[in-house]
């Protein structure tokens, strides 16, 4: 090849139009959603001592589930509330779940719509969705005294008297775990301090991948496990043996990543060759 | 008058907020939700004058049939659709709000926010070279990273004794370099903050009154 | 003032009270726990060596209850599964419950925030197994509740306030007395003439960017600050300016700095409110409409100072495919590294601070900078001092420095 | 595929968004400016139903908190901007504003950002109670931090000795630039996913 075409292919790699990288991150997204690779996935100590945790719980445990969170960031903690509302069923639990976050509510109907009736559960019976309340950290704290004066009514307005689940459920004191699903403030490290702080419940829970670092530090003393964003729910997908749109999203994940990195070291290579080429005189 | 009573303000109010973090009594352990509240309250009514703005801006670009007038309608469509049965009907699930906020809000705020994929694609292509020893650095940091945080880098290592693999090298780097200098950055940006807040509070700073 | 605060204070009303709550009180108290009767069940060992105190540093409103695990705790026999806390104003009737602590931990504290200030509480604690049998009950009081005037464990925090703005303080007054202060040069400041000029050239406009917090947040004052010094560049070259804000105070701020720089260049005319234009309070509705904006007004140079969050890499990305000069500043160290590799010139956490001084060359704004300095110094020094203390064993300093 | 309308609203609308990646386009400026509308829209009802609402009108009507008469005065305050004669009285709320905003900055970044940072560098450099890989880990914290500060001395040329030093400092600085950009890139491709994985199972039903 003459060093001139050698130039100005480099060249043209070098300055290449946006778009092509823009395609080649869509495919690299949607064709391992389409046909999954299944690269193999491990799950991590924290994902597995949270399964382990939900797992040792005696049937009919209540579980406190709080979905702090809003739709823009329901594609890291929508797959984890429903493997872990999944794995609830499955082992009898009992469920109540409320938000802290405006919109969190809407997700938990919709968490509960997708899994409730696979597993027969009845809604006042096995789980109830106490809805929205804001105040952050103040909400977790009125928890300890009494729920049904912090939550007079359910999400759709019945009052919680109605509710046979709720009859005996009134404090922390009722509750024997405490999942906490935060998108950022207020969420879990509020849960930590209060729920797990204060009145010495058993917490864990998930986060999106930003916030996990974080968390870490709080694991395994006072956060008995924690999934960590989209990979988290993955894990736990796998380690309840129902895969989900998380464990379809791993495989993009990877590749994904490689395919970055691999923008990278190209884009190196082009600006190191097109540099050399510089020094010996060649035309830019 | 136009100057100095917004200037008493800004240095009362100041004043007692810093002095409220150190006494616990009453009024003082009021001070910071009650405030916390009328800003809030502020900025509520301010969002009218923003609406206001918004929606004069595009009724001229109408009216002067300036370019590409014809999308200002589908703003002010959209913030009508939006506003008027959000304030009537009220924000709560089935109504015209929640709809519109689910299957319109939703799926453009998040596709906007998807966006940085692309965008950190083509940056990491562009941008992210080995130009300078600086930027070499910068990209030897976020290689590893970018490597150790997913499980290809430890699979490329796996050659290496445990706890020299490409995960622990990003976690090594996580933990101290970039550690030390976030803190140096923290520490630089909290005293410029604290710095400026002083120049406010005291009047020195303020250019948002309008001038010098 | 404190009153019944601690534990030993409330030891001369101990011996006021009731006859029948003391009688109680030498019963149960200290080894209260020691017995374990059975009666429906096995009756757990009550909570061991129980104490109030009013909580210190508060507005009153709230007794620490703390005890250490009975003997039937987990890590006993393992029948304990909580313990209940009682309240009453009397010693020996009118209990009600006011929380309950699961089992597990050894030591334990409660807090009961209902309490009226000023008022005599006597607490009644007991461990209960979870079929329900109770231990003996263990009674604590009487204590009462009160407010303080100063947050004890908030010297250091005062301390350093008064050496920051101390040094800041000396170096503005000295500025102001005419002292010639040195700053160094900034490269991404130097640029802002340059930059404002390009656009000039090309006869496009210039697109400046306060972030996307609310007025309140320092960023985005010192974001507002640059403005007014870009502004009157704006007003001088007649360059056109488009200053696109996500929230509607910082819209009327910005309008009166902007207003203020055309008057004062002499140019009011030139000047159209519609220069600042409020698009939405949602970040990525932001992040949209100024793409938008971007891509049809085609800026020659964008400005982005003030407070970013995840929209940076879009704005930035999108500001370099239209060929524009990209001047960046935040403090959002998340964000830094965007801004880094897709603008032209950032500034770096304080540099954003320090740029409104520059750009006026206001000696009081540059003192205020020489001060910044010296308390940078200063933590420097304490940090060496602080890490010999360490190697040597010693923690005071560490302690000293943390914030309750 | 699905026969919702609501979930096809929310498809034109998402592949409308992906369009200005190939170009800026009228579906592009359509989304736009419906999305611009509409979050103004959100963000004004939800202003006024979480804030207007609970912190102003219960108060004030609801409990006869009078001292939410103050509040009340200040936001009219800033609607006077509306009227150029008397708009000057906005200042009054933006100054409030600042000024308790001003107060707050000082004691959250003083605490968090100053104190709290020299704190956890205050790391034992004593080999006997700490390995000897500890003692590196902890001497590099410490000497980043350090140089970093320097580099942002304003007063002191970056030549001779403290140029030295600040050169130090920069390499941190980039350093840690670089991790978070690599850092960020793993949860920005997830949100991708979600839109792909959208528009592929709930829209498509192919997945």
């Amino acid at each position: 090849m003459a060093p001139e075409m050698r130039v100005s292919i480099v060249e043209r790699l070098r300055n290449i139009d946006r778009r092509v990288i823009f395609v080649l991150v869509a495919a690299a997204v949607i064709i391992p959603l389409l046909h999954p690779l299944g690269l193999p996935l491990k799950s991590s100590p924290p994902s597995s001592s949270l399964y382990r945790e939900i797992e040792n719980l005696g049937p009919g445990s209540v579980v406190l589930m709080a979905f702090d969170y809003d739709p823009a960031t329901d594609v890291e903690l929508g797959p984890m509330s429903l493997a872990l509302l999944k794995h609830c069923f499955s082992r009898g639990h009992k469920v109540v779940s409320l938000a802290l976050w405006p919109m969190g509510a809407s997700l938990a109907r919709a968490s509960f719509a997708q899994t409730a009736e696979e597993f027969g559960a009845k809604y006042g019976v096995d789980y109830v969705n106490l809805g929205f309340k804001a105040g952050g950290i103040v909400v977790i704290d009125s928890l300890g005294k009494s729920i049904h004066e912090s939550f007079p009514k359910d999400v759709d307005g019945t009052p919680l008297e109605e509710l046979p689940l709720m009859r005996n459920i009134n404090s922390y004191a009722d509750i024997d775990f405490v999942l906490g699903l935060s998108a950022g403030d207020p969420g879990l490290p509020f849960w930590i301090m209060i729920a797990q702080g204060r009145y010495g419940k058993k917490v864990g829970g998930g986060c999106t991948a930003v916030s996990a670092p974080m968390l870490y530090p709080y694991y395994p003393n006072q956060l008995l496990g924690l999934l960590g964003g989209m990979k988290g729910a993955a894990e736990y997908e796998l380690l309840i043996e129902a895969k989900g749109s998380a464990t379809k999203g791993m495989d993009a994940q990877s590749i994904a990543h490689a395919l970055i990195v691999l923008f990278v070291i190209i884009g190196n290579l082009f600006y190191f060759m097109g540099r050399s080429r510089e020094k010996r005189g060649g035309q830019i | 008058m136009r100057r100095e009573i917004p200037l008493i303000i800004t240095f009362v109010c100041g004043i007692t907020m810093i002095i409220q973090f150190f006494i616990p009594h009453w009024p003082f352990s009021d001070v910071k939700s009650y405030f916390q509240h009328t800003y809030m309250i502020i900025a509520a009514f301010a969002m009218i004058l923003g609406i206001c703005n918004l929606t004069r801006l595009h009724i001229f670009k109408i009216r002067d049939r300036r370019e590409n007038w014809g999308y200002s309608i589908v703003l002010l469509v959209g913030l009508a659709i939006m506003a008027i049965p959000g304030l009537f009907q009220g924000i709560h699930e089935g109504t015209m709000f929640e709809f519109l906020f689910k299957n319109a809000h939703v799926p453009m705020n998040s596709t906007m926010f998807s966006l940085l994929a692309f965008f950190v694609a083509s940056a990491s292509y562009r941008a992210f070279r080995a130009r300078t020893f600086d930027a070499a650095l910068l990209l030897i940091a976020g290689f590893a990273v970018m490597l150790g945080r997913a499980p290809i880098g430890d699979t490329l290592t796996s050659f290496m004794p445990e706890g020299w693999q490409m995960s622990d090298l990003a976690n090594w780097i996580m933990a101290f370099p970039n550690t030390a200098g976030q803190r140096a950055i923290m520490m630089g940006s909290g005293l410029g903050i604290v710095a400026t807040s002083l120049r406010v509070i005291l009047g020195i700073e303020r250019s948002y009154l309008g001038g010098e | 003032m404190r009153n019944l605060s601690s534990g030993r204070s409330s030891y001369s009303y101990w011996l006021s009270v009731h006859v029948l709550a003391l009688f109680l009180a030498l019963l149960i108290s200290g080894e209260c726990s020691a017995v374990a009767t059975p009666t429906s069940g096995i009756r757990p060992g009550a909570p061991i060596n129980p104490s109030v105190k009013d909580r210190p540093n508060d507005e009153g409103g709230a007794i620490e209850i703390t005890w250490e695990a009975s003997f039937d705790d987990t890590r006993g026999r393992g029948i304990v599964r909580s313990y209940s806390i009682l309240r009453s104003t009397e010693a020996v009737s009118g209990f009600e419950k006011v929380g309950e602590v699961d089992s597990g931990r050894g030591r334990y504290l409660f807090v009961d925030d209902g309490v009226e200030n000023g008022k005599r509480h006597f607490y009644k604690l007991v461990s209960q197994t979870s079929s329900g049998a109770i231990s003996e009950p263990c009674i604590i009081g009487p204590i009462s509740a009160s407010a303080q005037w100063f947050h004890s464990e908030r010297w250091n925090m005062l301390i350093a306030l008064i050496i920051v703005s101390a040094s800041v303080l000396t170096f503005i007054s000295m500025a102001r007395k005419g002292r010639d202060l040195y700053i160094r040069p900034i490269a991404g400041l130097q640029a802002v003439d340059e930059a404002v000029g390009r656009a000039t050239e090309m006869g496009r406009p210039v697109l400046y960017i306060p972030g996307i917090l609310d007025m309140d947040d320092v960023q985005t004052i010192a974001g507002v600050a640059i403005l007014g010094r870009v502004a009157r560049k704006t007003a001088e070259y007649e360059t056109p300016l488009t200053v696109p804000v996500s929230r509607s105070v910082v819209m009327s701020a910005a309008q009166e700095t902007v207003k203020e720089a055309y008057w004062d260049v002499g140019k009011p005319d030139a000047f159209h409110p519609e220069m600042v234009r409020y698009l939405t309070d949602d970040q990525f509705g932001f992040a949209a409409g100024v793409d938008g904006i971007m891509l049809r007004e085609k800026p020659a140079t964008v400005f982005f100072q003030g407070a970013f969050y995840a929209e940076s890499l879009i704005l930035a990305e999108t500001g370099h495919s239209i060929g524009a000069v990209q001047i960046a500043g935040t403090a959002m160290t998340s964000q830094l590294p965007f801004f880094v590799t897709a603008c032209d010139y950032t500034l770096i956490g304080e540099e954003l601070f320090a740029a409104g001084a520059y750009l006026t060359e206001d000696p009081r704004l540059l003192g205020s900078l020489k001060g910044q300095d010296v308390a940078k110094g200063l933590a420097i020094v304490f940090i060496l001092i602080g890490i010999i203390l360490e190697t040597a064993g010693f923690h005071w300093l560490t302690e000293f420095l943390t914030v309750n | 595929m699905t026969a919702d309308i609501g979930t096809w609203l929310a498809a034109f609308l998402t592949l409308c968004i992906f369009s200005f990646l190939y170009k800026d386009n009228p579906f592009y400026k359509f989304a736009e400016h419906l999305f611009v509308g509409i979050s103004a829209g959100y963000w004004l009802c939800y202003h006024f139903w979480n804030t207007v609402k609970p912190n102003l009108y219960d108060n004030l009507v609801e409990k006869g908190e009078w001292q939410y008469l103050l509040p009340l005065f200040l936001g009219i305050c800033m609607l006077l901007r509306l009227f150029s004669k008397i708009g000057w009285f906005s200042r009054w709320a933006i100054a409030f504003m600042i000024g308790s905003g001003a107060g707050i900055m000082i004691i959250t970044y003083l605490q968090s950002n100053f104190l709290e940072q020299i704190k956890s560098t205050l790391v034992s450099l004593d080999p006997a109670g700490s390995s000897w890989t500890q003692v590196a880990n902890n001497s590099l914290l410490f000497i980043g931090v350090v140089t970093g500060l320097v580099y942002f001395f304003f007063s002191k040329a970056h030549t001779g000795i403290t140029g030295g030093v600040a050169r130090v400092g920069v390499v941190f600085l980039m350093i840690c630039f670089g991790a978070s950009f690599g850092y960020t890139v793993m949860a920005r491709i997830s949100l991708l996913i979600g839109r792909m994985y959208f528009l592929l199972h709930n829209w498509l039903g192919v997945v």
